[in-house]
C-alpha cells in the first residue's frame, strides 16, 4: 500500500459541506487532495479542491490518484468503487456506512481481480500521525511514534490512541477495517503490513464481539506475527445476538460452531495464542510497555 | 428483518419455487372459505423456531377440528410470540427430505449455499450433515449443481434440486437477502420436488432500495406514527430490563467498551445508544445532533433509568452545540411533568476538542464533565448505586 | 422482433421510465371512452420509421377530429404497413429533445450507449452528433453519467437523464434486447423528463426464455395454426418475387454462395432456406430430417418455383436417409392436385460421402445428383430458363 | 493455442447420440477425447468415454484438459463455459448455436479477465488434417497440405477445403470462428496464428455479409500479414438486411457508415488491401497457386 505523505488523493462524493469539514481537517494535515468528484458539482471549487462530474475528467486534468475516499450515500457506494477501479485507482477507502452487504461481495469480486486494496465500508481510513490524514480520524488523539493500531471502530480507536499517547506511546500508524460483516481488507493484511513496516514497534489490536476476524487474526498472529501484539475486545457484556449498531453479527460464519463470533471465544482465541488481553483501554499501555521490554 | 413462513412462500411461488397450495387465516372465521380441500396443515405464523414441538403446527380433517385447532393456536404462545395470523396449506406425503440454503457468509464473505440430504429440525446444528460450497465469483447454476452432487444425489435428482438452488440464489440476490433457506424440501415417491417449510431473512440495510419490502417492513413494524429515530426497532440495544443506567454513545465499539467498563464496576445497564459517529451522508436520517437529542429523550422516557452516561469522542459537531442539544432535553424533562427537576442524572465524557470547548456551558449546566473514561464510569456507577431502581 | 411504440412504452413504464399518459386504441369507437384531456396525438402503430412525414401522426383538439384523423391513419399505409392499433397520447410541449439508445455492437462485442443532445428523426445518420459509450465491463451507473457528460449536459440534468439511461440498460439485459432507443427524449421548460418515442428490439434467440415476450411473439405472429417450420418469419429468405428458382441448402454461407453463384450463372433465385447443418441440440425445434422435408415442402407450395437446386454438405444424415425425404416430398407432390408430375424440378448436388451413399437410390428417383457445384448451378439455371416463370 | 494431436478434451454436453455421431468421429481421427460431462448422466461411459456430472470430476479423473467442446443447449452454453473456465479450462469451442448474443458479452468479459480463448458458438471448431479433430468438420473434404483456412462458416468451409483437395492444394488446418454476431474469436486472431504457423504457406479467408470483422481484416492483413491470403465473400447477391440464418447483421455496427456490414463493402476493402477475391469457390485454387508462385 503506497501511503507516502505526497501521495495523490481523491474525494469521491465532495459537496460543500463535508469539505468543510473532513477535507480541512485533511488539507491542514498535509494530505494532498487533489480533486473531489460529484456528478452535477463539476466545475465547482471547494477549499482550492477542484471538482469533475467524472473520476475519469479528475484523472485527465490532475494525473494518476494513488487513493480515493469514497463519501457517497450508501446505496451509490459500489459505483462510486466501481468507477474509480475503471480509472485505475487501486487504492480505495469507504467512509460512507450503510452499504447493503451484497454490494461489498460485488465489489469485493472485482477488487479481487484487479489487485485493489478496500478498506472499510464504514470506516474512519487511515492515519500516519502528523503525516497524513486518509479519512475521518480526530487528529487531536494521534501522535507520532512506534505503535500500530488496527482496530474495527471508529471513535473506539482514538479512545485507545488518546490512552496510547497520555501513557506516552505515540502511533506509527492506526486503520479501522470497517464495522461491517463484510469488510475490505482484513486485521490479516494489517498485521502483516505492521509487521513490515520498519516504523511500527508494537501492534495494538482492537476488537469487537461479531463475526471471526479476532479468531483468526489470534492464530494468525501465533504462527506468522514477530512484533508484540497486544489486544482489546469490546463487547464482552454485550447480549448475544444484537448488532449494536455494526452489522458484524448478521452475516452467519458458516460451518464453524455455534459460539464463534461471542467476546469470549475471541478472549479464549487470544489466550490459547498466548496473545496479552487488556481488560479496559487504560490497561492497554502498561501491556504495551511490558511486552516491549521483554522483547 | 425475517418473513414469515407465508410470506417467504409468497415470494418462493413468483420465483417458481414449488409450495402447496395454501391459505392465510387472519381470523377463525376465514376458515369457512377454505379452498384447499381436507386434511389441511395449520401452522402458527411466528418467526422463532421450535415451533411444531411447541404446538404450533396440527393436522386437521374437517372444519370443526379445524376451528378447534386454530382458536388454540392463536392463544398459543411460542417463545413469547402471538401469531397474528396462521397459514393453511394442503397436506404433503413426502418420501425424502432435504435441507437447503443460501447465506451471506462473513468469513469467507461470499453467499454459501448450504444443503443436507436429510432435511429436517437439526440441519443446522450437524455440521457434518451440511454441505457447502462457497459462491466465490459470480453465480452461475454451476455451483448450485457442485452442491446437490455434494449432497450425494445422482441422476434425474441432480437437475430439479439445483434448479431449486438457483431460484434461491436469484432470490437471495434479487431481493438483498441474509439467507434464504427451505428446510425441509420433500420429494414425493413419484420424484415431485415440493417446498415445505421456508425462511427468509431481508438484510435491513438494504430495505430502503426495495419499494416492495419497504412496503412490508412499514406494515410489519406497525410505526407510522413513530417520531423518534430510537423507538425504530433494532436503534437501541437492551441490555438488562432491571438495570438502571443508560449508555449513550457515538459508535458502537465505544458504546460497548463503555457498557464493558460500567459493569466491570458493577453498575447495571439497561440500555445502550449508538448514535453513530460522523456526518449523516444520507439526508432521509436525522443529522447527529438530532440523533443526540432524540438518543437523550428516548433514555429520559424510561423512568427505570437513573443516570446517563454519555461517551462522546471526536464528533464532527463542536461541544458547545452537543451542550447545547443537551440543555435543551434537559430543560424539556425538568417541566412540570417529571417529579424530579433533572431526570436522569446525566454524566457527560468529551476528550479532545469537545472537552475545551464545552466546559464553560456544561459548568452552567451543572452537568458533570469528565475527560477520564475510568473516572467517568467511577462515578456513573457511584450515582446510579445511591439511586435504586423505581418499581413500574 | 421490433416492439411496437405503445408496447414498448409499456415496458418503459414498467421499468420507471416517465412516459405520458396513453390509450390504445383497437377500433374508432375507444375513442369514445377517451380518459386524456384534449389536445391528444394520435400515431399510427407500425414498426417502420418516418411516420410522421408520411401523415401517421395527427394533434387533434376534439372528438370530432380525432375520429376523422383515426380514420385516416387507419387506412394509411406506411411502407405497405397498415396499422391495427393507434396510440392516443397527451401532447407535450419539450424545451429541448435528446436522443438516447442502448445497441449491441458487433465490432466491440459490447452493448454501446448512444445520445445525443440533439434529439429527433435524423439523429444516427449524423455520426457526428451521436456520443457512444462502450459498455466494456458489467454495467454500472457511472457508464450513463459517461454518455451524459459526452452529449454535453450539466448541472442538475446529469442524474436524472443518466438515471434513464440506466433503466434503459437494466431493461435491455433484462430483456435479451438488441436495441432499446428514446427519440426523442423531451426536456420541459421546467426540467422534467419524457419518453416521448421509442423502440424496442428483442434478440429472436432470446424470446423462448422470456415467458412474457413468448406469448408476446405469439400473438404477434399469429401463428397457432402454423405447422411448417419455414412458414415462420425469419426462417425463409425471400430475394426476389419475380424469380422461378429455389435453393436449399445446410448452412447460411453454402447457402450465400450458391445463391451469388445461380445470379451470376443468369439465373433468378425467388426462396432460399436454410436448414441448418449438423444435429439439433434442441429437442423443441424439428430435426434435420424434417428441415429438410418441411423446407422442400415449402419451396413445392410456391407454384413460381420452377426448379429447386438442393446443396447438402457435410451433413449428418447419410445421403441414402436424405434421398428418402426427398423421394417422400416427390410423391407427395406427383398427387393429381399438382398439374406437373414433379414439380418443381429438383437438382441435387452432393459432395464426399452422402454422394457415394445415395447415387442409387436418386438414379431411381430420376433426380439428377451432380457432385461439382458450378456444374450443377449451370444445370440449376439452364432447367429454370427452360420453364418460363407462371403469371400468378 | 495448444493444439497438439496428444492434447486433452473434454466433451461438455456428451450424449450417447452425440458420441455416436461426433465423438466417434474424433476419436477414429485420433483426437484425445478423454471425459465427458452432463449432470445427472454421471457414471456412464459412451464409446469408452467416461461421463461425469461436473467438470471438476471430470478433471480429478483424468488431470487437467486442454480444450473443451461444448454441445449443450443454447441456453446452457453460458453455464457450461463458465464451469469449464472456473475449473482452470482455457480453451473453449462452442458448437452449439442458437446462444443469445447478452450471455457471449457476459462469457467474453470473463473469458478476457482469465485469458481464455473461446471458438463459436456456432463453430464446426478446428481440423489440422491428418492430426486432430475439435468439432464437427467433416473430415471426408480434408486432406493434410500448407493452406490455412478461416472461415465464419461451416459446410462452406467444407466446400472451399474441398476445392482445395480437389486442386491438390492440402491444408494445414481449417477455423471458423462461427457465424454469430458476437464471436468469440476474431479473424485477426486466427490470421495471426497462421501468419506464425511454420505448417501455414498461404491463407484463405471465408466471409460473408453482415459485421464489420472482413473489413477489419483487410485492413490487418495489408499492415501485418507477411504470408499471401486469398479472400472469398459470400452473400454478393443476397438482399440486405436479411440475416441467412447467421445473425452477422442483426447486432449492429455502430458509428462506423451505414454502408458497412454488405459484401460490397467488404469487397472493396480487400481490393484497396490489395487482396486478390476470388469470385467463386472453384476459382480459389487458381488464385492460392498463384500468390505462391508471385511469393
Amino acid at each position: 500500500m503506497n501511503l507516502q505523505p505526497d501521495s495523490k488523493i481523491l474525494f469521491q462524493g465532495i459537496t460543500a459541506e463535508l469539505c468543510a469539514t473532513h477535507g480541512v481537517q485533511m488539507k491542514d494535515y498535509g494530505t494532498n487532495l487533489v480533486a473531489g468528484v460529484n456528478p452535477g458539482l463539476g466545475g465547482q471549487t471547494f477549499e482550492d479542491i477542484p471538482v469533475f462530474d467524472l473520476v475519469e475528467q479528475a484523472l485527465a486534468a490532475v494525473g494518476a490518484i494513488d487513493t480515493t475516499l469514497i463519501f457517497v450515500s450508501a446505496y451509490q457506494v459500489l459505483d462510486a468503487a466501481l468507477e474509480a477501479i475503471a480509472a485505475g485507482i487501486r487504492q480505495i477507502i469507504i467512509v460512507s456506512s450503510g452499504m447493503p452487504p451484497l454490494d461489498m461481495v460485488h465489489l469485493l469480486r472485482k477488487a479481487e481481480a484487479t489487485e485493489t486494496i478496500i478498506i472499510g465500508p464504514n470506516s474512519p481510513g487511515i492515519i500516519v500521525p502528523g503525516k497524513l490524514l486518509l479519512g475521518t480520524h480526530r487528529r487531536e488523539f494521534y501522535t507520532p511514534g512506534g505503535i500500530g493500531i488496527v482496530s474495527r471502530s471508529s471513535t473506539l480507536t482514538y479512545e485507545i490512541a488518546l490512552e496510547l499517547t497520555k501513557a506516552g506511546l505515540g502511533q506509527s500508524m492506526a486503520v479501522s477495517i470497517g464495522g461491517d460483516a463484510i469488510a475490505g481488507s482484513s486485521f490479516l493484511q494489517w498485521l502483516q503490513i505492521f509487521d513490515e513496516d520498519e516504523t511500527t514497534n508494537a501492534i495494538v489490536l482492537v476488537g469487537e464481539l461479531g463475526g471471526n476476524s479476532e479468531e483468526a487474526a489470534a492464530q494468525y498472529i501465533a504462527a506468522a506475527i514477530d512484533k508484540p501484539v497486544i489486544a482489546y475486545i469490546a463487547g464482552r457484556k454485550a447480549p448475544a445476538g444484537r448488532h449494536w449498531g455494526h452489522t458484524g453479527t448478521l452475516a452467519a460464519v458458516v460451518g464453524r460452531g455455534g459460539d464463534v463470533g461471542t467476546a469470549q471465544s475471541k478472549l479464549a482465541a487470544f489466550k490459547s495464542a498466548g496473545i496479552p488481553v487488556a481488560e479496559k483501554p487504560s490497561q492497554i499501555s502498561e501491556l504495551v510497555k511490558k511486552a516491549l521490554k521483554v522483547k | 428483518m425475517d418473513l414469515l413462513e407465508y410470506q417467504a412462500k409468497e415470494w418462493f411461488r413468483e420465483t417458481g419455487i414449488p409450495v402447496l397450495p395454501s391459505q392465510r387465516i387472519d381470523r377463525i372465521g376465514d376458515l369457512k372459505g377454505l379452498k384447499i380441500p381436507y386434511p389441511i396443515v395449520l401452522k402458527s405464523q411466528v418467526r422463532t423456531g421450535g415451533r411444531g414441538k411447541a404446538g404450533g403446527v396440527r393436522i386437521v380433517t374437517n372444519t370443526i377440528d379445524a376451528i378447534a385447532a386454530a382458536q388454540t393456536i392463536f392463544h398459543l404462545p411460542i417463545l413469547d410470540e402471538i401469531p397474528e395470523v396462521l397459514l393453511a396449506e394442503a397436506k404433503y406425503n413426502a418420501d425424502r427430505e432435504f435441507y437447503l440454503a443460501v447465506v451471506l457468509d462473513s468469513a469467507t464473505r461470499r453467499p454459501v449455499l448450504l444443503g443436507s440430504h436429510q432435511g429436517g429440525v437439526d440441519v443446522e446444528s450437524s455440521q457434518e450433515l451440511l454441505q457447502q460450497v462457497v459462491v466465490e465469483k459470480e453465480f452461475s447454476p454451476f455451483y448450485a449443481r457442485k452442491l446437490i452432487i455434494k449432497m450425494g444425489l445422482q441422476g434425474v435428482l441432480i437437475q430439479p434440486v439445483s434448479d431449486i438452488v438457483e431460484k434461491m440464489y436469484r432470490l437471495f440476490l434479487q431481493k438483498d437477502l441474509d439467507l434464504v433457506e427451505i428446510n425441509p424440501l420433500g420429494v414425493s415417491a413419484t420424484g415431485e420436488l415440493m417446498a415445505l417449510d421456508g425462511k427468509v431473512t431481508v438484510n435491513g440495510r438494504a430495505i430502503a432500495r426495495h419499494h416492495d419490502i419497504s412496503l412490508m417492513a412499514q406494515k410489519m413494524a406497525n410505526r407510522a406514527n413513530c417520531q423518534n429515530y430510537f423507538d425504530i426497532l433494532g436503534n437501541a440495544d437492551l441490555v438488562d430490563r432491571s438495570g438502571n443506567i443508560g449508555i449513550l454513545g457515538n459508535g458502537a465499539g465505544l458504546v460497548m467498551a463503555t457498557l464493558d467498563l460500567v459493569s466491570d464496576a458493577g453498575g447495571r445497564v439497561k440500555t445502550c445508544l449508538n448514535i453513530g459517529h460522523g456526518s449523516n451522508l444520507d439526508p432521509a436520517k436525522p443529522s447527529f445532533g438530532d440523533r443526540l437529542e432524540q438518543g437523550l429523550e428516548f433514555l429520559a422516557r424510561d423512568k427505570n433509568i437513573q443516570v446517563v452516561l454519555v461517551n462522546i469522542l471526536g464528533s464532527v459537531l463542536k461541544g458547545v452545540k452537543v451542550a447545547e442539544s443537551m440543555s435543551k432535553v434537559a430543560l424539556n424533562n425538568s417541566t412540570p411533568k417529571t417529579r424530579n427537576p433533572l431526570h436522569p442524572r446525566i454524566i457527560v465524557r468529551f476528550a479532545g476538542s469537545e472537552l475545551s470547548s464545552a466546559q464553560e456551558q456544561f459548568s452552567a449546566l451543572a452537568i458533570p464533565l469528565i475527560e477520564n473514561l475510568d473516572e467517568a464510569v467511577l462515578q456513573t456507577v457511584r450515582q446510579a448505586k445511591s439511586s435504586p431502581a423505581k418499581k413500574v
